[in-house]
């Protein structure tokens, strides 16, 4: 098809200019982080250290945001769709953390495992101040709030009505949840599952409040570089962070492959 | 087999309004009115969407919006059809099949045999969005049939079909009525459809069933000035029939006939 | 001799276990120290790294952990009564004056500190041990209200990031924090009487009393000082 | 006043296929045609929503593309509407006029005048969710008349309406293009409303125009088989015309006289 | 009308069951700080401190939030509506920062501010190092990557067609924008800014480490939240954490006034 040429608007122009510019903004910063970063990278890559806290951090990420998914879809589904008392006062309960320091929330668990049921649970050998475990506790919890909130806002624009149409067709409850309300919720599901994950791997706060930063146990990429700023050494610390912007990137472009795309309408709009 | 008693849902300003109507097992029914009289929320509630305000609609001596949706096995075909958008035609019309655990073969060999009948077969990798009005219909017409419901409820269901295609369904319908033996209610604008399908007409007017009458006694009595100004509305603004034009037709070319 | 009674004890610390917080700041020579009783003795020492806010907080609600490695004993005010049992000094931690390499703006000491245009960054002088003794030290020579301080932050190393970055002109830091880029210590005496000790303080909630009391003997060894030198801190006399 | 020349447009299994075509002003063209021929594409490809893999389409002696939309003056009625779901239907009406600056004395006016000829006063404040199939046809109609257009575009414009309704929107069409002077071009599966309303009348078989002539000559020319099959499709099954009934209802009570 | 009790499904009671977990398991969290935190409160509300870094971090959280708004939403409109070159390969760039720890967001912006570049900008007027500015600056950064995602997904889930109607009608690509793209992307965007400033008022690494923490200047409540517990007053620490929390339910009911329900549809689901 031949390329048109349709007079770009004003309007127009003003959001690409704003753009552009926010697009600039972001780059300066991970051009810095990169430039400072590299030099270092190779050295990075070589030191046990680092290769163990990028298996942890990649580990216990994905362990936390998987079980903050298969929290988080039911939550949503019980707040939206089905006769669940006091919703209201539920939600705003469960966004309240989204505004605490992770560092709060950090101290908030590492008293809650502290406490005597925490430490009932630790003699069960469920042990979390101080292991490995309690990375994956954390993440949760930063971000826990926060996918809930993104799915179930998703939830409530699924067309009841094609939920209604499933049901009259035979489906239960269940499966007009699986067929319909979740494909159609996908991509912002997916959205959420992205961020959660990106944040989980760049949290630090709370993490480092609820386990520490023990070297080779529960040192994960943001804790290593922690300790590397701690101890002057920045260099270290970006090629940290250079690692972790180059998680994110293949990160990204594996889940653009899952993302299936809308489907198109009719018309390309002129 | 389907028993509305005293029915009266009310909603903003509109209302349904004490709706008595007995449905024999296998019959086919016709609702006629003017737009926004109603029709559709009767079906509706029919299907058990609304609880009524008083009365009840029975299904088999059941209360409907006592049955789980999923167990009420009314097919219905909606006026704005309510396909699933994140699927192609084909799954659209296996979705029931399914839901009802139908074993593979047979669903294939169904859809396949519907989607002929209905004339969709060569879109049935299409999604929804880029369907014609006509082909939407069909899907959803599709969609519902191929189930084999026991009560099937359409809500002006060729609207968007040339008169061609439209005959043939009127076939299709009622063959599925022969074989199958379902209770049927449709909604139509069309006064041949009506009569051509449909064992009683009932006409609606304001959110009341103002008649109901066997569809060949359907111009015997007009004591009624809101049911003389509907069916009124059945001639064009000379006063004369509207089909003048079709009239004329069959009378110019009379061996224009149909292939079949 | 110590070699020999440790090799002695081996056996008996293997599959032991020690849990130390350390100040972020000394994180390299404890790291060794820690892996190098480790190896003579088989124990497993983990060490927790962070700054004074968040093992202070670990302590008193978690009331786990045998021993705390801290900045200065200021650190230890706030829990001393209840979780230590016992202090014991380790290293001298010494503060320094800092600026920009090359010292542009020509500071010689403390009371450079005080003039016109000379802009400083200093820790918060609760949160931190050098954020006190910058404000001990700044009132002592009488200057602390003409001292312009551009900030105040809540962590030692972050002075030194503002100072490297050329946000201010000198800074009172730690010296082992001012061996990065872009800085340098000013060759003075100035600071020599506000010199901190570093202090190992055993937890009342220590349950590993036995391995607690060999690591603590390790930490005087030769061994463990020239750990400790080796990174820039003198022994305590 | 539009020119359609060798218009060619293929999107997956279907093309739009070298459409020749020259509407002058002023005038009224019916598009006729069985479902998924074509006939929406068409109509959207005038209104410059699609650029064609080769020819052109001109309004006015300019290429529809080329010009931006909210500056073609087009006025489209679609067939599944296209209401915005987040404003009333008074606001859906009002849209244009706000964009085109009306002053807002006026523009009340144009909106109460058009509500009461199209008969949904009583819904102004409805969300389209909430209407019926009839009220939503209604309320697309109306949004796109009170512009008052150069060009009208209608797809199936009137399918979701009773004849009585229908036929008030027929004389309403005529007012508007008598007053303003518009060209209109619609599609319609209703032959009556056809020849009723249209000067000219096209055939759509798969994607291609098959015949264009006069409403009045619309009989007389049948060497296409598949022009026949399509009219063919007018005869119900019997062969015989489906307006029997109206026709019966005409003799049965010719004292049944519209109220005006 | 009459309730109804129809059988509770299967499916739903267990998403019922994980929802109620999961509220159990944030509540613990808040009732934990709030029991820490209450008994403070009073003396917390007295301090001259507190109330300065309840002021300061409410000033610079909505300022912050205003800003990325401003920005975001052009941002996201240029990346899905208009021709912009490279969209996929800017849409990775953009929401790289996610994944950072906001510790080296923070340092990043340290290295930025101290540039050649930075420097002008400082003796411009524009000083952002160890200034309020500098904790706007580092809200804006930490938040962007995260509200133009959602913004932009919002967008994208608008159906063209619509947009295409109203151009027909005589909006221009602006009017078009204003009366139908952004209402119907409005309770996306809604919920994106209400996490965006949650996430300020609680923002800390990065704010941190740009602008440090200078008693009754540059100290936010979560920055006074870390000075306490540093001289080890976890109760005065929480008190400030219960703050938080109270602005955050506030918050909470001003928006839900604002957020406009959806159109209902006209059936409801049974
Ligand atoms: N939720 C609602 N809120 C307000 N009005 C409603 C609601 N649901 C239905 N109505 C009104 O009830 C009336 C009847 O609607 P219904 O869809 O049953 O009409 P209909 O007979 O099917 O008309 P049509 O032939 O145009 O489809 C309409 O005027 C409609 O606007
Ligand atoms: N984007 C698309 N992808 C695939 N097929 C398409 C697309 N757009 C249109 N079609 C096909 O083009 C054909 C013509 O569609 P169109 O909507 O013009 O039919 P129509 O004549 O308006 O039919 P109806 O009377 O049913 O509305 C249909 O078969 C439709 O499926
Ligand atoms: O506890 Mo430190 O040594 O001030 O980071
Ligand atoms: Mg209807
Ligand atoms: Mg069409």
């Amino acid at each position: 098809m031949r390329k048109r040429y349709l007079p770009v608007s004003f309007f127009e122009i003003i959001t690409i200019i704003i753009a552009s510019m926010v697009i600039l903004l972001i780059s300066i910063l991970t051009i810095t982080i990169f430039v400072t970063g590299v030099p270092y990278l190779g050295q990075a890559l070589h030191s046990k250290e680092v290769l163990f806290s990028i298996k942890l951090s990649l580990y216990t990420a994905s362990v936390s945001t998987v079980i903050c998914t298969i929290l988080a879809v039911p939550t949503a589904y019980a707040l939206t769709k089905t006769r669940f008392p006091l919703c209201k006062i539920w939600q705003t309960l469960l966004e309240l953390p989204l505004s605490l320091p992770y560092l709060v929330i950090g101290l908030g668990l590492l008293l809650i495992f502290s406490s005597k049921l925490g430490k009932e649970l630790s003699r069960a050998g469920f042990q979390v101040v101080f292991s490995t475990k309690g990375i994956i506790v954390a993440h949760i919890f930063v971000n826990l709030p926060f996918v809930i909130r993104i799915v179930k806002m998703s939830f409530q624009e699924v067309d009841m009505r094609l939920e209604l149409i499933a049901r009259m067709l035979g489906a239960t409850k269940a499966k007009c949840f699986w067929t319909i309300t979740l494909p159609l919720a996908k991509n912002s599901i997916i959205g959420a599952v992205i961020l959660a994950w990106s944040r989980a791997l760049g949290e630090f706060g709370a993490t480092l409040m609820l386990v520490g930063t023990t070297r080779m146990k529960t040192e994960t990429l943001p804790a290593s570089i922690y300790l590397n700023m701690a101890t002057g050494d920045r260099g270290a610390a970006m090629a940290s962070a250079v690692i972790l912007l180059i998680i994110s990137v293949a990160a990204h472009f594996l889940f653009h492959f899952i993302q299936i795309k809308p489907e198109k309408s009719r018309i390309k709009v002129v | 087999m389907i028993h509305i008693e005293n029915f009266t849902y009310q909603v903003a300003n509109f209302k349904l309004q004490n709706i008595e109507l007995e449905i024999k097992e296998n019959e086919i029914f016709a609702f006629l009115g003017k737009t926004g009289s109603g029709k559709t929320m009767l079906l509706e509630a029919i299907a058990g969407f609304y609880r009524g305000n008083c009365g009840a609609i029975y299904i088999s001596g059941k209360d409907v919006v006592d049955i789980v949706p999923e167990e009420r096995k009314i097919g219905f075909v909606y006026q704005d059809f309510g396909l699933f958008p994140h699927m192609t035609v084909y799954e659209n019309i296996r979705y029931g099949l399914k839901m009802h655990r139908v074993e593979k073969s047979k669903m294939n060999l169904r859809i396949s045999d519907m989607a002929k009948l209905l004339g969709i077969e060569h879109i049935l990798k299409h999604y929804p969005a880029t369907l014609s009005g006509g082909e939407r219909q069909r899907t959803a017409l599709a969609r519902a049939l191929v189930l084999q419901p026991r009560i099937l409820l359409m809500d002006e269901p060729f609207s968007a079909l040339d008169p061609g295609t439209r005959s043939q369904m009127y076939q299709l319908v009622e063959q599925i009525h022969k074989t199958f033996a379902c209770t049927i209610l449709f909604v139509t604008h069309n006064l041949y459809e009506a009569e051509r399908m449909a064992q009683r007409i009932g006409i609606m007017v304001n959110g009341k069933l103002k008649m109901v009458c066997n569809t060949d006694k359907l111009f015997q009595n007009y004591e009624d000035t809101e049911i003389l100004e509907f069916i009124g509305g059945y001639l064009n603004d000379n006063g004369t029939d509207v089909s003048k034009i079709e009239r004329r037709l069959n009378a110019d070319c009379t061996r224009l006939q149909p292939d079949k | 001799s110590k070699e020999n009674k440790q090799t002695g004890q081996s056996k008996e610390l293997e599959g032991k276990k020690l849990f130390v917080y350390c100040g972020a700041g000394m994180t390299k020579p404890f790291t060794e120290i820690a892996e190098s009783f480790q190896g003579n003795t088989g124990a497993v020492v983990e060490v927790t790294f962070g700054n004074a806010a968040q093992i202070i907080s670990q302590i008193t609600a978690s009331e786990e952990g045998d021993l705390f490695i801290a900045g200065a004993e200021g650190e230890l005010d706030s829990i001393r009564d209840d979780y230590i049992a016992d202090v014991k000094n380790l290293v001298k931690h010494i503060p320094v004056i800092a600026v920009q390499t090359g010292n542009p703006k020509n500071i010689s000491g403390i009371m450079d500190l005080g003039k016109e245009g000379i802009t400083v960054v200093l820790g918060d002088s609760d949160a931190t041990p050098i954020g006190k003794i910058a404000d001990k030290a700044l009132t002592d020579a009488g200057i602390y209200e003409q001292v312009e301080v551009a900030a105040r932050t809540a962590t030692a190393p972050e002075i030194s990031t503002a100072l490297s970055l050329g946000q201010c002109d000198a800074a009172i830091v730690w010296k082992e924090n001012a061996g990065i880029e872009g800085v340098e210590v000013v060759s003075t005496t100035d600071l020599d009487k506000y010199v901190k000790i570093v202090p190992a303080a055993s937890l009342k909630c220590s349950k590993n009393a036995g391995v607690l009391e060999e690591f603590l003997l390790y930490l005087e060894s030769d061994e463990a000082i020239k750990i400790w030198e080796n990174y820039g801190y003198e022994v305590v006399e």
